[in-house]
C-alpha cells in the first residue's frame, strides 16, 4: 500500500518540555491506524503535529521531516495543509455558533456561497457522523447547548465538511454510546477506502475491530509500529507486551 | 509657512483669523470677537469690499509662551502676551509688530477674615519678600497679635509670565519658598486665598475687582492699588497685555485690531478687570 | 486566500503605524530633552537640590517631583485597589445580572468625567474637609491627590477585574458548586487567583493612568517642589510640566528640562511595568 | 455556621467596597446633575455661548458638536489603529523580540501626561504635516491618548478566547482572518465596542492634549475637520478659570455627563443587539 | 441492601424542553449503579438533577421527589447536600489554578487549614486516581497544562476530596487509557465498599464489570432498572434488548 505521510525524526517540544522525541512512522493510503498508548504519552500531541497545529500553541514547536504526498509539510500552506489533515479533538469543542453554522464554517471559508448546496453539505456531514435524525429540527440551536455525545458526533460531522484526505482522530468515541460507536466505526472502514485515517483510542478493543496498523507510544517515544493483527498477538517489545496484556490483567 | 489659511489668503479671501496665547488675555481677546461676530456675522457687513463669508475669529490659550512660539512657527495669526517680549523671542519673528492693550497688576491679596486687615492694611516691600520666602513663617511674626497660625503662600507657576513679573518687582534674589502653593491658573489662585483665612498671594487686579468683597488687596509700600496709581505707575508690580504679530496685516485684521485698540474694545479690557492702555 | 494577505497586510500596516507614532513620540521627547541632560548631565536631575530652571546658574533637580509621582500614585493604587477588587467581585459575584446591568454603566460613566471636574470636586470637598478637620493650615496634600486619584482610577481597576471575574463564574460556577463549597469559597479560592492576573493588569493600567494624570492632580496637591509627605504638599511630575511649559519660552533651558521631566517619567513608567512583569512571571499559572 | 462566619469580611469587603464605590459615583454624579441638571434645557443645548466673562450666559451647542467631532475623530483612529494592533501581536506576530518591542513601546506611551501629548501634536499634526489647529489635528492627540487605553483592553479580550476554539478553528483548514472574523470577533465585539466607548468618554473629558492643537474658546460648530473648534471639557476647563456662574459650569458638566452616558449605553446596545442574533 | 437515595416522580426541564419525565428510582449503599442508554437520552442531566445543579443552571428546573438518607434534598442546605453527592463531569474541566490549587479547593472550604495535612489530602487522592506519579514533580503547574486524560484523573481525584458519600461519576473513563480505566475501576469497587457510586458509562463491558445494578435510559424515560446480570442477561424491555444487543450487531 501507498504511504500518504512519512514521519522522519520529529520531535515536539513545548517550551522547554519535549513531549515527543524523534518518531519516525509511515501512514498509509486506504487504511486506518490506531494510536494507542497511556495517558500523557504525547499521542494528543502527536496528532496536533501532523498537521502542525502545535506550532499555533503557545511555545510549542515542532522539528523534524513530514512529509505529505511526498511534498514536506512546511511548503505546503497552512491551510491547504489542515484541510488535507481533518481532524476531531478529544474534548469536542462545538464553535459558539449555531449547529447549522457550525457545519457550514468551513465550506463558506472554501468558497461555498449557495444556501442550497451549504444547507446539503450539512446534512449529508450530519447523517455520516449518525447526528441527523436527532438535530435536524433544531439546526439553528446554539451547538453548545446539545449532550456531550451529540457535540463530540458534530465535531466529527464538522470535521468531515473540509473532504479531508487523511483523518485524525482524537478518542472519537469517547463520549459515544455502543451505536453511535458502531456507525462510527462503520463509516471510518467506509471512509477508509479513500481515506487515510489516523484514531487514537483507549479502547484497545476498537483498535483490534478496525485498525490496519498500530502505532504503540510511550512517554513521548514511538515504541512500536506495526500491522495490528501482528502487534496484538506477537508484539516485539515487551513494553506493548504489558500494555496489551493490561486489558486482561 | 505651513499655515493653510495664509496660504489660501494669495487669492482667496481669508476669513479666518486665530489668536493663541496668555491664558489671561483669551477671554478679553474672545470677548471682543464675540462681539464682533455677533454684531456682523459675515465680512461683507463690515465693509462692503469684503466677500459674504463668515466671520470665523477663533481664541486659545496655552500661555504666553506658547503664543509668542505659534507666531514664531506661523501656526497663529496673532499671539497674546501678558509679559514683555523678550529680545531674543523678537529676533526670531519677522517684521515684529506689536499692540498694547493694557495693563494687569498683581496685589497682594488676602482673605477678608484675616485679622491683618484690622491691624495692618500696609505692607513694604521687604516684607513681602520675607512672607514669600518663607522668612516669616507665621502671621504673628508678621505683625505682633495676629494668629499663631501659618502663612499660606499661594503663587502662580514659578516660571511664568505672572510670577515673574512679581519676581522681578518684589523678590529680587531671592526665592519664593518651596512650600508655597503653586496655582496653574490665576482663578484657582484666587479660590484659594477665598477660601483659605490663612491665605496670602498675588491675586490680579482683574480677579480682585470681579470677586470684591470676597478677596482684599493689601497696599505695597503705602501705594493701594487702585487706577490711578496704576496709571500713574505708583503701583510697581505690574505687567503689559500685549497682541504680537508677524508681517503686514490684512485689512480685515486691521480692522479687528483697531475695534480692540478702540474705546469699546478698551471698555471691554476694563470690564474684565483690567487697566486699559489708554 | 487573497483577502487574508490583505487583511494581514493592513494590520501589520497600521500596526506598523502605531508602533512609529508612539516611537516618534518617545523619540520627540528625547530630542527636546536632549540640550536639558546635556546641560547638567542625568545625574543632575536626581541631586537633592532645587528646581530652578531659570536665571543665571540653573539647577534642574526634580528629585522631589520623582519620590512624588511615585508616592501619590502608589497612594492611589493602594487606596484604590482593594476597593475597586472588592467592586469587582460584588458586581461578578454577588449581583444579579439585572443588578450588575444596572450598576455597571456608572461606573463606565466615572470613568468619563473630565479630569476638570474630579479637580474641582477633590478641592471643594477633599482639600476642604482636611482643612476644617484636621486644622491643616491647608488641605492640599498628597494624601488628598492620592484620594482624588484613587477615585479616578476605580473605574479601571473594576472594569478590568470584572470582566475576568464575569468569565471564571460562568465556567466554573457549575463545577464548584459540585463540591459542595459555597460561593464566598469560590470567591477566595478560585475567582481571586484566577483573576489575579487581571487584577494586576488592572493595576498596572491604573498606575499608568496615575502617573500620567494632570490637571486634577495638579488642583489638590499644592505643587510645591519638595519631598511628599502624607499630609504635606508636592508636585508630580505632569504637574510640574502643565504648570510651567505655558510659561517656557520655547527652545530656552527651561523648555527642555520640562520634556527632559517628560522622559524621566517614560522611564519611570517603563521601570514600573518591567517590576510589574517580573512579578506576574513569578506569580503565573 | 463556623464555615460562613468564615467568609462573611469577603462578604462585608465586597459589599462596603461597592457601597463606597457607588456610593462616591452617585455623590459625585448626583452633585453635577443636581447642581446642573437644571441648566440643561434647549436653550442651553442649542444656543451659542454669550454673556460676561463668555459662557456666563447662552448656551453650549458649538462645544457639544466641537466634542462630538473631536471625540469621533479620535474614536475612528484609535480603534483602527489600536484593534489592528492588538490583532496583529495576538494573531500574527511570530517573533516574541518584535511582540516584546511593540509592548514595551506601548506601556512607556500608556499614561503619558497628556500636556506632553498636546505640545508633540502641536509639532507633528499642527506644524509639520500642516493640519493646523484643528479638529483633525486635536482628534488625533486624543486619539493617540486612547490608543494604548484601547489596544490593551482588545489585546486582554483577546487573548481570554479560548484556544481550544482556535485550534479547532485552524485545524479546519481556514485562515486566521476567517477565523478572527467569525469566531473571535463575534464572541469579543461587545467587549471590544465598549473599551472603544470607554475610551471615547475618556477622550471626551481630556482638556490638555487639544488646548495646543485644536480646541478654542470660542467658535461656532465646526463644519470642516480642518477647522478648529470649541469642546465641552475645555469649554468646562476655560469656565473654571474666569470663576463663571457654578451653575454654567455644573451645567456644562451635566451635558458632558449626559454626553458619555449616551455614547456609553449606544455601545452596549450595540453589543446587545450583536450578541443577541 | 439499604437505599441512600430515593427518587420518585423526577422531571427536568431546560426551559420548556422536559429532558426527563418521571424517573422513579432508588440507588443503593455499598453499590455501584450504571447508568446506560443512548447519546442524549438525559443521562447528565439525571445525575446533575440529584444534586440539583441543573437548577442552577439558566432556565432549568427539577420537579419530583428526591430523597438523601429519607431526607428531601430541597431541605438539605445546597452546599452540604453537593458534598455528599460528589460529582465528576463527562468534559473534565480543572479550575484554572496549580494541581496542588485544584485538589485543596474543597478541604480548604471544609476548614482544613494545616498545610501538612492538605498536601497529603492532596496526594492521597492523587494517588487513588492513579495520577500522582506522573505530576507529583510538577504540583504547582496550572493544571490546563495537563493531557487530556490526566484532566480527567484529576476531576476524579479533586470529586473525592470532599469525602462524598455517594459518588456520580459522568462517564470517568471515557479518556482514560485501559491501565488507568482498570485503576479507576478497581478504585470504584474498593469504594463501593463504603460509598454509593452511579456511574454514566457508554462502555457496557465496563458496566457489566463492576456495575451491582444498571437502569437503561431513552429519551427521557427510565426504561429498566435491576440487578446488572438481570438487565443484560434477562432484559424485561424490548428496547433494553435491542440497545445491549447493540454491542455484538
Ligand atoms: N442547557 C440545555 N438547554 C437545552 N437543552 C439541553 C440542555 N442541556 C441538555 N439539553 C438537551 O437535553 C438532552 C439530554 O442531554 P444530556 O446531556 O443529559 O444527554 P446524555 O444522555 O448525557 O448524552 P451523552 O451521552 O451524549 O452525553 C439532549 O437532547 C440535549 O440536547
Ligand atoms: N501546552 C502544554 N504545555 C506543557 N505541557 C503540555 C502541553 N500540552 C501537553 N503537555 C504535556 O505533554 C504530555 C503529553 O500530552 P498529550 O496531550 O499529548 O498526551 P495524550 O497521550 O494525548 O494523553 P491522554 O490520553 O491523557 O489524552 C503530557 O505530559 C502533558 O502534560
Ligand atoms: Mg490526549
Ligand atoms: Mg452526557
Amino acid at each position: 500500500m501507498d504511504r500518504i505521510m512519512q514521519i522522519k525524526g520529529m520531535c515536539a517540544t513545548y517550551a522547554s518540555k519535549i513531549v515527543l522525541s524523534d518518531i519516525n512512522v509511515d501512514i498509509y493510503k486506504n487504511s486506518i491506524t490506531a494510536l494507542i498508548g497511556p495517558s500523557g504519552c504525547g499521542k494528543t500531541t502527536f496528532i496536533k503535529s501532523l498537521n502542525l497545529l502545535v506550532e499555533d500553541e503557545k511555545d510549542g514547536s515542532v522539528k523534524g521531516s513530514i512529509l505529505l504526498e511526498g511534498k514536506d509539510a512546511r511548503n505546503i500552506p497552512r491551510e491547504k495543509l489542515r484541510s488535507k489533515l481533518g481532524m476531531v479533538f478529544q474534548n469536542p469543542a462545538p464553535f459558539p455558533l449555531s449547529i447549522k453554522d457550525n457545519m457550514t464554517y468551513a465550506p463558506r471559508y472554501h468558497g461555498i456561497r449557495d444556501k442550497e448546496r451549504l444547507g446539503q453539505i450539512a446534512r449529508e456531514k450530519l447523517q455520516v457522523a449518525g447526528l441527523y435524525d436527532e438535530v435536524s429540527h433544531c439546526l439553528d440551536m446554539p451547538a453548545r447547548k446539545l449532550s456531550g455525545g451529540q457535540q463530540q458526533r458534530l465535531c466529527i460531522a464538522r470535521a468531515l465538511t473540509v473532504e479531508p484526505s487523511v483523518l485524525l482522530l482524537d478518542e472519537p468515541c469517547s463520549a459515544l454510546d455502543i451505536q453511535n460507536t458502531a456507525k462510527i466505526e462503520a463509516m471510518l472502514k467506509e471512509l477508509s477506502r479513500d481515506y487515510a485515517i489516523v484514531i487514537v483510542t483507549h479502547n484497545l478493543a476498537q483498535a483490534r475491530r478496525i485498525a490496519d496498523y498500530t502505532m504503540f507510544m510511550m512517554s513521548g517515544e514511538l515504541v512500536e509500529f506495526g500491522r495490528t493483527s501482528e502487534v496484538f498477538s506477537n508484539p516485539k517489545d515487551e513494553r506493548t507486551r504489558q500494555y496489551i496484556e493490561g486489558i486482561f490483567g | 509657512s505651513q499655515q493653510p489659511a495664509e496660504e489660501a489668503s494669495k487669492d482667496e479671501f481669508k476669513s479666518q483669523i486665530f489668536f493663541k496665547g496668555s491664558s489671561t488675555l483669551a477671554p478679553v481677546v474672545s470677548q471682543i470677537a464675540t462681539d464682533f461676530i455677533d454684531a456682523n456675522e459675515t465680512w461683507n457687513k463690515v465693509s462692503a469690499d469684503f466677500p459674504e463669508k463668515s466671520i470665523d475669529l477663533f481664541v486659545s490659550a496655552g500661555g504666553s509662551s506658547a503664543g509668542v512660539k505659534s507666531v514664531i512657527d506661523g501656526t497663529s495669526d496673532f499671539g497674546m502676551v501678558s509679559r514683555e517680549v523678550k529680545d531674543e523671542e523678537k529676533e526670531q519673528i519677522k517684521d515684529y509688530k506689536e499692540f498694547r492693550l493694557g495693563l494687569d497688576v498683581l496685589t497682594i491679596s488676602v482673605n477678608p477674615e484675616n485679622p491683618i486687615l484690622d491691624v495692618k492694611k500696609n505692607l513694604t516691600t521687604e516684607e513681602v519678600m520675607k512672607i514669600f520666602s518663607g522668612e516669616y513663617k507665621y502671621w504673628d511674626e508678621v505683625a505682633p497679635g495676629l494668629p499663631h497660625n501659618e502663612i499660606v503662600v499661594v503663587t502662580r507657576d514659578i516660571g511664568g509670565g505672572a510670577h515673574q513679573v512679581f519676581q522681578d518687582k518684589v523678590m529680587g534674589d531671592a526665592q519664593v519658598k518651596a512650600e508655597a502653593i503653586q496655582e496653574p491658573s490665576m482663578g484657582a489662585l484666587v479660590t484659594k486665598i477665598m477660601e483659605n483665612k490663612d491665605a496670602i498671594g498675588y491675586a490680579s487686579y482683574g480677579l480682585v475687582n470681579q470677586n470684591a468683597g470676597k478677596i482684599t488687596p493689601l497696599e505695597v509700600d503705602g501705594v493701594a492699588p487702585v487706577k490711578e496709581n496704576i496709571i500713574s505707575g505708583a503701583y510697581k508690580i505690574s505687567r503689559p497685555l500685549i497682541v504680537i504679530k508677524s508681517g503686514e496685516l490684512l485689512p480685515q485684521e486691521r480692522i479687528f485690531v483697531d475695534l480692540m485698540l478702540s474705546e469699546e474694545g478698551m471698555k471691554t479690557v476694563e470690564k474684565m478687570g483690567f487697566v486699559p492702555a489708554k | 486566500m487573497k483577502r487574508d494577505k490583505v487583511f494581514e497586510f493592513i494590520i501589520k500596516a497600521f500596526t506598523l503605524v502605531s508602533v512609529a507614532i508612539l516611537g516618534f513620540i518617545i523619540f520627540f521627547i528625547g530630542a527636546e530633552s536632549l540640550p536639558a541632560f546635556r546641560h547638567s548631565g542625568v545625574a543632575g536631575f536626581f541631586t537633592n537640590e532645587r528646581w530652578h530652571p531659570m536665571g543665571t546658574d540653573p539647577v534642574l533637580s526634580i528629585l522631589p517631583m520623582v519620590f512624588a509621582t511615585v508616592y501619590v500614585s502608589f497612594l492611589a493604587v493602594v487606596i484604590a485597589l482593594p476597593i475597586g477588587v472588592g467592586t469587582a467581585v460584588f458586581l461578578s459575584c454577588v449581583a444579579g445580572e439585572a443588578a450588575r446591568r444596572l450598576l455597571k454603566p456608572f461606573i463606565d460613566l466615572m470613568a468619563g468625567l473630565p479630569s476638570v471636574v474630579f479637580g474641582f470636586m477633590g478641592l471643594m470637598v477633599v482639600v476642604g474637609y482636611f482643612e476644617r478637620h484636621f486644622s491643616m493650615s491647608s488641605g492640599e496634600s498628597a494624601l488628598a491627590g492620592g484620594m482624588v486619584l484613587a477615585i479616578m482610577i476605580l473605574p479601571y481597576i473594576i472594569s478590568t477585574c470584572d470582566t475576568t471575574m464575569v468569565g471564571i463564574m460562568k465556567s466554573y460556577k457549575t463545577s464548584s458548586d459540585s463540591l459542595g463549597v459555597s460561593k464566598w469559597h469560590m470567591v477566595r479560592y478560585l475567582v481571586l487567583p484566577a483573576a489575579s492576573r487581571s487584577v494586576l493588569a488592572g493595576a498596572v493600567l491604573a498606575l499608568a493612568r496615575g502617573m500620567g494624570e494632570t490637571m486634577a492632580v495638579m488642583m489638590v496637591i499644592g505643587n510645591s517642589p519638595i519631598f511628599p509627605r502624607l499630609l504635606g504638599k508636592c508636585e508630580t511630575i505632569p504637574a510640574l510640566i502643565a504648570l510651567e511649559m505655558g510659561g517656557a519660552p520655547v527652545g530656552s533651558l527651561h523648555y527642555h528640562a520640562l520634556f527632559a521631566a517628560g522622559f524621566i517619567l517614560i522611564i519611570m513608567r517603563f521601570a514600573v511595568s518591567m517590576l510589574v512583569s517580573h512579578i506576574k512571571k513569578g506569580a503565573d499559572l | 455556621m463556623d464555615k460562613k462566619s468564615k467568609y462573611n469580611r469577603f462578604l462585608i469587603w465586597s459589599v462596603l467596597s461597592a457601597a463606597l464605590t457607588f456610593a462616591v459615583a452617585f455623590f459625585i454624579l448626583g452633585y453635577i446633575l443636581l447642581k446642573g441638571g437644571g441648566m440643561v434645557s434647549t436653550e442651553f443645548l442649542l444656543d451659542s455661548p454669550k454673556g460676561f466673562p463668555l459662557g456666563s450666559s447662552g448656551g453650549i451647542y458649538p462645544a457639544i458638536i466641537g466634542s462630538l467631532a473631536f471625540t469621533g475623530v479620535a474614536c475612528a483612529v484609535a480603534s483602527l489603529l489600536a484593534i489592528s494592533t492588538a490583532v496583529y501581536l495576538k494573531f500574527y506576530c511570530g517573533s516574541r523580540r518584535l511582540y516584546s518591542i511593540v509592548r514595551l513601546v506601548i506601556e512607556s506611551t500608556a499614561g503619558m501626561p497628556s500636556i506632553v501629548l498636546g505640545l508633540f501634536g502641536y509639532t507633528l499634526f499642527v506644524l509639520k504635516m500642516g493640519f493646523g489647529v484643528s479638529v483633525l489635528s486635536g482628534g488625533l492627540v486624543l486619539g493617540i491618548m486612547i490608543f494604548p487605553f484601547i489596544e490593551v483592553r482588545v489585546e486582554k479580550r483577546l487573548g481570554e478566547i479560548e484556544q481550544d476554539m482556535l485550534l479547532s478553528s485552524y485545524a479546519l483548514g481556514v485562515s486566521r482572518y476567517y477565523t478572527i472574523k467569525r469566531l473571535v470577533l463575534r464572541k469579543a465585539l461587545p467587549d471590544i465596542i465598549s473599551a472603544v466607548a470607554l475610551a471615547g468618554g475618556f477622550a471626551m473629558g481630556a482638556t490638555a492634549p487639544i488646548i495646543f492643537t485644536g480646541a478654542v474658546i470660542y467658535a461656532k460648530a465646526p463644519e470642516s475637520i480642518m477647522s478648529p473648534a470649541m469642546a465641552l471639557s475645555y469649554h468646562l476647563y476655560v469656565l473654571i478659570g474666569e470663576g463663571a456662574p457654578t451653575e454654567y459650569v455644573y451645567g456644562t458638566a451635566t451635558v458632558l455627563m449626559l454626553l458619555i452616558l449616551a455614547i456609553n449605553g449606544a455601545a452596549m446596545l450595540f453589543g446587545k443587539v450583536n450578541r443577541g442574533e
